[in-house]
């Protein structure tokens, strides 16, 4: 007994002696870290490391940050909102990090975000879209100014959705009924909210509301639910569940579309990961690679595909931004410090791969999230067709119009 | 409704029961909850796509290797987790119970883990069996569930085919009844063993790919299907074959009935309370003996 | 049969010396120029030894497998939140709160205990897991759902009082649970654990001792829980309600050493760092960190502390 | 009376473990419950410890009913028990043990006073453990073991004390020692009830005693009135009233032997249950090993046949294998019918047959599944019955039959009567003689029935203690009653 505890302070203070050789770098050290963080193995993460290599490749190559080259740092977070905390505090204390971008799980981007304020360092999150987190930083604000979104938030993409759906059920397809199949998470609530009350505006009447646990694994029950009450199309919210709605919806044949949000369909494995069954499913994302929302966007889809072999998910869009808004505000800021980064990053007049980006202000309801609608952030809807994501809107820059799967039946004009 | 219950209560019973067939034969034969059995189902499920992804046999080829990974999951789990541990005098019953418990779910995060830097942490789906849907009871219903439902029951009765009509079958029976007997009947219980273990992941294998074929697998679903797996066992009672069949349709029924009326959403939920009340009055599950 | 010895009865006055002069070491950790991160990591570490600890009680004593830890840290941890995010209490109450509703809940995870045994129980707790956690995510409007609660909040920034908070958390549940594992109420509990016929033919009514070993378990493991809260910032049910953190609470206990309260407080710190340490690993280091489990587990059955002995006993 | 026991009644599914047992005891008696294995002696001990709860019939205490409580409740009322497989807390010190006996049913307890310190140390000196208050269980012998859980019992001052078989596994000086402990604590406070299969055991000990067979109380009586009985002789000797049958062949002392085995000891844990010993089995003949229950005859058979380790050897047809398994020497034909039976029940009996056949090809199985059920016609006719739903002697032939399918050189049967009805013997008899007239095989029984055994072999060794305590061919044997008396 006495032995192991003697054995257990020594290994401590051999620990601590080795993290007092660490000596925390240098601020004015060439070069700039940057971490990324996420849970690697998902494909989200792999997303997200893809679109930050690409832009620290780009910046690098082009001279960097005023003569500074970015360094990425990567952090795994292992889907954990405690390894997450661990891990960025050992970025910032022990690597020296100047900012952090990254996450896809919106409970990570909460638990970090006061972190950010605490280490006072910049922290731009590009996956995860709760609105919690630009409502944090609107009642912490100034306190929690470090943090950033250059991914939609919940709420503009239900915007997204109910303005695609609009465009494509009502308007190409004339639709008149749609259901709502959203999964049973925190961030559906403002979701199902706001289309509740903006499709039947926009002339879709909704028959049927279903909301789905998480860990549901047979959606028989669900879609005969749905066509019983005679929905044309539904609607759906899903981010969490993955690939079954999507397998079993073509498996069982259900006779109407899915559109609306789907976080995986838009990732471009996911034709593979479900054998092809994605065919004529529609979601709405954050840019598609074949239309040019700005002048940035095929060329970074292009180059992207050329060097990773897949299609940039929406996180990649939103990482690659996040990183050249890093870059632009530090060169504005002309310093490193986090304080001065966040104010500068505030002032963001962008215009990235992804759209327009400005940031919301203090007063904003969802401060530091990108400013949604026309001029600035829109979003696409993609639909699959044959293997590929076509953009089927905006109807401005769409690349084809919405097919119907073999089993959908053609709606009666 | 009703008809639209029975027919889809049927099918993923009929997916449970097969998923659960292996688990309780293995602990009957050798007295072991596998933990990770639904990481062996999701590692058949994910070589199987991997494998229909990439070849031209199609299926077949894609069977094939599902259930040579569950089998090669399986003795793995024996050689390397298993046996060290029974090899292990130290410990007193009672903790090696746990210690099996606990070693097999680290098994679980190795494999997962495992899998999700292999083939990524995605959830993945076989292409079907037979495209096309048919009408059953006027609820259209996917070809490939029916036909999988009907592979499912025939594997199932394939197993008890082997087990009550072939010699290595009946010596698996004797050996979950009374391993002292079988002893003495000069029958080396090692070899029953890996037996078992093999059978067992070719039978974890077939179910994995059946059930990426329906729901879809993903390296971290494993514990998920472990659960369901152990509620349905525990449910039937521990070893009890018969019982977990009938269990594995009572949990299916009770999971689709619940969808269908009280809301998807609330779907595992009654199951689960279901399952803690009548492991309350009857502690060893509805046909278990002790 | 042989069973690990415990160093109870021949050690004498020795191990609680040793383990003042490690605590004050621990206590000393600040001073010794480290820097912030290390600190966070072992305030981590020191609130899973916590958990650890409770769970050994109920284990290595009162003989019962409980696969749901996190029903009754969540327990905890989700009332702290609840109470702290509706502006319902101060930080302070809500920690007492979250400690209480555990010991509630640690009452309800003692009922199955009282007719169930072995893996029938060990289901049971694991059941208890996933129902709360349905319940959490049901009830998303309050909750959060699977994105948590943010509390408004937080007791320090400062990462040292954060290590003290914790290191109090741990020392003081090390504390009451050793001295009441030493106790005859420890003894009439080891009794029940190993033998509960024997226990009642010696005249002990075995449901309130297992009851109260739940209590006590559950008002650490609540209140290391609640603490916690109030150090991350937030309660999600992917930390605080998850079955694979309840394994990860038994690994810590069976790597450093069942049926001892320090062996899986080591243990605790250990798994917390060494995932930390074999970060260079990348998505690889859990299965790292369940690889030197599981080889512990496999060959070292008496843990990191049972280890030691066994090199003692060689020697 | 201390303790009144009426009609006591428990079933096991369809079995009358006891069926309506009446005795009591006073104060200051010490009373001996004996009986033949299964024959409910220690179901009536734990029906009154409240351990298992009676199904009717009334227990009671000072006149107070007691039966269906709880134990902790019963054990509250003054009744204390000491089991026959002692369960120390392992990790805890003798001392603590005691300790452990003396503390009250109170949670808030948290210090132990100096009292219950005094009284465990009393109690360690009255059974002779004083020196042993440090150590560990573990480190006791297996009599300081029981030692250590009589004193439990004896520190909460019980008013009725129940032994469970205290003797088992003890030798014979540890025995002696053992009555003289308990002898000390007869007392005007106290009863004793002890339970033991050893008649000769707990003759000197007890004031009376209650003997069972079946279920059912068969003798109350004192000592030498019950031993006298000739019910009692039946049960334990087989049936009194027919002339005792020997076999009046005589193996050369030369003969080949199938077994022999030298020197093998067997211990579990620190209790001896074989102690040295060594014989030979004749070839081509019945051999048989006779002695009480817990003499050791099971672990001999266990030990030829590799079920448990022991030390020694065993030289089967003159060859001594190195390290065999359990199955390997079943498979090499000699082979163990086992008391338990072993069977599997949720198995049809031609099913079992199979299994017990499994080494063989086709045809060859066919022709021995045709030799066993010509010997056991019974079994033909249940073919498809599960082994289950078959009576005790049935399943005694099924356990035979399935040893046959092995085509075994060498068959142990251990105690192939136990619980028969006398009715069955004679099928086993029969089937005895036809394998000793077939000459293919040696047969070795393990009896406690004398009659039986005399009947057959042609060799006898008298087992005792684990040791042998005599060997002879079956004319020279005499003095059965040794014994019983």
């Amino acid at each position: 007994m006495s032995r192991v505890l003697a054995k257990f302070t020594g290994a401590v203070v051999a620990l601590s002696t080795a993290m007092w050789s660490f000596a925390p770098l240098h601020a004015d050290e060439n070069p700039i870290r940057i971490g990324v963080m996420a849970k690697f193995a998902q494909i989200n993460g792999a997303a997200i490391l893809n679109g930050a290599k690409m832009a620290a490749e780009e910046i690098n190559a082009a001279g960097g940050i005023d003569g500074r080259k970015i360094e990425l740092m990567t952090y795994d977070d292992q889907g954990s909102a405690s390894d997450a905390t661990l891990a960025f505090q050992r970025a910032v204390r022990e690597d020296g990090v100047k900012a952090m971008v990254g996450t896809f799980l919106s409970e990570i981007a909460i638990t970090l975000t006061p972190w950010a304020a605490r280490l006072k360092v910049p922290y731009i999150v590009t996956g995860a879209g709760a609105d919690q987190v630009g409502q944090l930083v609107h009642d912490h604000y100034p306190d929690y100014k470090y943090v950033f979104r250059t991914i939609l938030p919940a709420s503009s993409t239900a915007k997204g959705v109910c303005d695609s759906v609009h465009d494509l059920a009502g308007g190409q397809l004339g639709y008149k009924r749609v259901a709502l199949m959203t999964e049973d998470a925190a961030w559906t609530k403002s979701y199902d909210a706001f289309l509740q009350k903006c499709l039947p505006e926009n002339g879709l009447e909704i028959v049927k509301t279903i909301k789905v646990a998480t860990d549901t694994s047979d959606f028989t029950p669900i879609f005969q639910q749905i066509e019983a009450s005679k929905a044309q199309a539904i609607v759906t919210g899903v981010g969490i569940i993955g690939n079954k709605p999507v397998v079993q919806w073509a498996n069982q044949q259900v006779p109407m579309l899915l559109m609306g949000y789907n976080a995986q369909a838009g990732a471009s494995a996911f034709w593979k990961e479900t054998s092809g069954a994605t065919q004529g499913v529609s979601t709405f994302t954050a840019a598609s690679t074949d239309s040019p929302l700005t002048p940035k966007t095929i060329p970074f889809a292009t180059k992207y595909q050329e060097k990773y072999g897949t299609t940039p998910a929406a996180h990649s869009f939103a990482t690659y931004d996040a990183l050249y808004l890093l870059k632009d505000a530090i060169e504005r800021a002309k310093s490193t410090d986090g304080g001065a980064i966040a104010d500068a990053m505030e002032k963001s007049d962008y215009v990235g791969a992804s759209g327009h980006i400005v940031f919301q202000g203090p007063k904003d309801p969802l401060t530091h999230d990108m400013k949604f609608g026309k001029d600035f952030v829109t979003g696409v809807a993609v639909q699959w067709q044959d293997g590929k994501q076509v953009t089927v809107w905006p109807t401005d820059i769409a690349k084809n119009k919405v097919t119907l799967p073999k089993f959908v039946p053609s709606p009666k004009k | 409704m009703l008809a639209e219950l029975i027919v889809s209560g049927v099918i993923i019973s009929a997916i449970y029961a097969l998923a659960t067939t292996g688990f309780t034969l293995l602990y009957g034969v050798s007295g072991i909850l596998n933990l990770a059995h639904g990481t062996t189902l999701a590692t058949a499920g994910i070589v199987a796509w991997y494998v229909a992804g990439r070849s031209d046999l199609g299926l077949v080829a894609a069977l094939a290797a599902g259930i040579a990974a569950g089998v090669a999951a399986g003795l793995l789990t024996f050689w390397l987790v298993i046996r060290p541990l029974q090899r292990n005098f130290e410990l007193s019953e009672s903790d090696e119970h746990v210690f099996m418990l606990v070693a097999t779910l680290l098994w679980t995060i190795i494999l997962q883990e495992g899998l999700a830097s292999i083939f990524g942490d995605v959830s993945v789906s076989l292409p079907q069996m037979i495209p096309g849907v048919v009408d059953i009871l006027g609820v259209r219903t996917p070809a490939s569930s029916v036909f999988v439902a009907i592979i499912a029951w025939l594997v199932i009765g394939l197993l008890w085919f082997y087990v009550s009509k072939t010699k290595s079958g009946q010596i698996l029976l004797a050996a979950s009844i009374n391993p002292r007997g079988l002893v003495l009947c000069g029958i080396n219980l090692g070899r029953v063993h890996l037996l078992v273990w093999a059978l067992y992941g070719a039978l974890a294998g077939f179910a994995g790919v059946l059930v990426a074929m329906i729901l879809g697998v993903s390296p971290s679903s494993g514990l998920d299907l472990t659960a369901t797996a152990f509620s349905i066992v525990v449910l039937g009672g521990l070893g009890s074959v018969g019982g977990t069949l009938i269990a594995a349709n009572l949990i299916g029924f009770i999971e689709t009935a619940t969808a269908y009326t009280l809301g998807p959403s609330l779907r595992s939920l009654p199951a689960l309370i279901i399952l803690v009340i009548v492991l309350y009055f009857r502690p060893q599950g509805l046909f278990g003996r002790r | 049969m042989t069973v690990p010895r415990s160093d109870r009865s021949d050690t004498g006055p020795w191990p609680y010396i040793v383990a003042a002069i490690v605590v004050c070491l621990l206590a000393a950790v600040p001073f010794l120029g480290v820097n912030a991160y290390l600190l966070s990591i072992l305030t981590l570490g020191l609130f899973f030894a916590v958990f650890a600890m409770c769970w050994d009680l109920l284990f290595g004593y009162a003989g019962e497998p409980n696969f749901g830890a996190t029903f009754l840290i969540g327990t905890g941890a989700y009332t702290a939140a609840l109470l702290s995010s509706n502006g319902l209490a101060s930080p302070a109450v809500c920690i007492v709160a979250g400690a209480i509703a555990a010991v509630v809940a640690g009452v309800l995870l003692a009922l199955p205990a009282l007719r169930l045994r072995g893996p029938y129980f060990g289901l049971v707790t694991l059941v208890a897991t996933l129902i709360l956690r349905q319940v959490i995510i049901l009830f998303s409007d309050y909750t959060g759902g699977e994105i948590g609660i943010a509390v408004p909040d937080i007791i320090t920034i400062s990462s040292t009082l954060n290590f003290y908070i914790a290191l109090g958390a741990a020392v003081l549940t090390a504390l009451v649970l050793r001295l009441l594992v030493n106790s005859p109420f420890g003894l009439v509990l080891e009794a029940i654990g190993q033998d509960p016929l024997n226990a009642r033919v010696l005249g002990f009514e075995i449901t309130k001792y297992k009851v109260s070993a739940f209590c006590v378990s559950a008002f650490f493991s609540g209140l290391a829980g609640a603490l916690m809260v109030f150090y991350l910032g937030t309660a999600s049910t992917n930390v605080f309600v998850d079955a694979s953190v309840g394994v990860q609470v038994i690994i810590a206990a069976i790597v450093g050493g069942r049926r001892t309260i320090v062996g899986p407080a080591i243990g605790g710190v250990f798994l917390i760092a060494a995932a930390q340490y074999l970060h260079p690993l990348g998505s690889l280091s859990e299965m790292g960190v369940a690889v030197v489990a599981l080889v512990i587990l496999l060959f070292l059955p008496g843990g990191l502390l049972g280890a030691t002995r066994l090199f003692r006993k060689a020697r | 009376m201390l303790l009144e026991v009426t009609d006591l009644l428990k079933r096991f599914g369809g079995l009358k473990a006891v069926d309506g047992v009446s005795f009591a005891v006073d104060r200051g008696e010490i009373l001996g419950l004996i009986g033949p294995n299964g024959s409910g002696k220690s179901t009536v001990m734990n029906l009154i410890m409240g351990v298992l709860k009676p199904d009717s019939g009334s227990i009671l205490l000072d006149s107070r009913e007691i039966g269906g409580r709880s134990p902790n409740r019963i054990a509250g009322h003054g009744v204390s028990m000491v089991f026959q497989h002692s369960r120390p807390l392992h990790q805890q010190t003798v001392l603590q043990n005691l300790y452990l006996a003396l503390l009250p049913n109170r949670l808030f307890n948290f210090r132990l006073s100096p009292d219950i310190d005094s009284r465990a140390h009393d109690a360690l000196k009255l059974v002779g453990l004083e020196h042993f208050a440090g150590r560990k269980p573990s480190e006791l012998p297996f009599a300081g073991l029981r030692r250590l859980e009589l004193a439990k019992s004896l520190v909460r001052k019980p008013s009725l004390l129940l032994l469970d078989e205290p003797f088992a596994g003890l030798s014979a000086s540890e025995m002696e020692e053992f009555s003289d402990l308990i002898r000390q604590l007869r007392s005007d406070e106290r009863a004793i009830i002890l339970v033991d299969h050893n008649v000769k055991g707990v003759r000197a000990l007890v004031d009376r005693i209650v003997a069972m067979s079946s279920g059912q109380k068969i003798a109350d009586d004192l000592p030498d009135h019950v031993l006298a009985s000739p019910r009692v002789r039946e049960v334990y000797l087989g049936r009194g009233d027919e002339a005792v049958f020997r076999r009046p062949h005589s193996p050369a002392p030369d003969a080949p032997s199938a077994l022999k085995v030298e020197h093998v000891s067997v211990r579990y844990g620190e209790a001896i249950a074989l102690d040295d010993v060594s014989l030979s089995v004749p070839r081509g003949e019945v051999t048989a090993v006779v002695g009480l229950n817990g003499a050791g005859k099971t672990s001999l058979f266990n030990a030829i046949c590799g079920i448990v380790p022991a030390s020694g050897t065993v030289e089967y047809e003159g060859r001594t294998p190195r390290a065999r398994r359990a199955y390997e020497i079943a498979r090499s034909g000699v082979v163990l019918c086992p008391e338990t039976r072993e069977l599997f029940t949720d198995m049809t009996v031609q099913e079992n047959l199979g299994i017990g056949g499994n080494a063989l090809a086709a045809a060859e199985k066919r022709r021995q599944t045709e030799f066993v059920e010509s010997l056991f016609p019974r079994l033909a006719e249940r073919r498809k019955q599960f082994a289950r739903t078959l009576s005790g002697g049935e399943q005694q032939q099924l356990a035979i039959a399935r040893a046959l399918m092995m085509k075994p050189s060498i068959l142990l049967i251990d105690e192939p009567t136990l619980g028969l009805a006398p009715i069955i013997f004679d099928a086993i008899s029969n089937v005895i003689e036809t394998l000793r007239e077939s000459g293919e095989l040696s047969l070795f029984l393990a009896e406690q029935n004398l009659t039986f055994a005399l009947r057959h072999a042609d060799l006898i060794h008298v087992m005792e203690h684990g040791k042998i305590k005599w060997s002879g061919p079956a004319g020279e044997f005499d003095a059965g009653s040794a014994l019983i008396a």
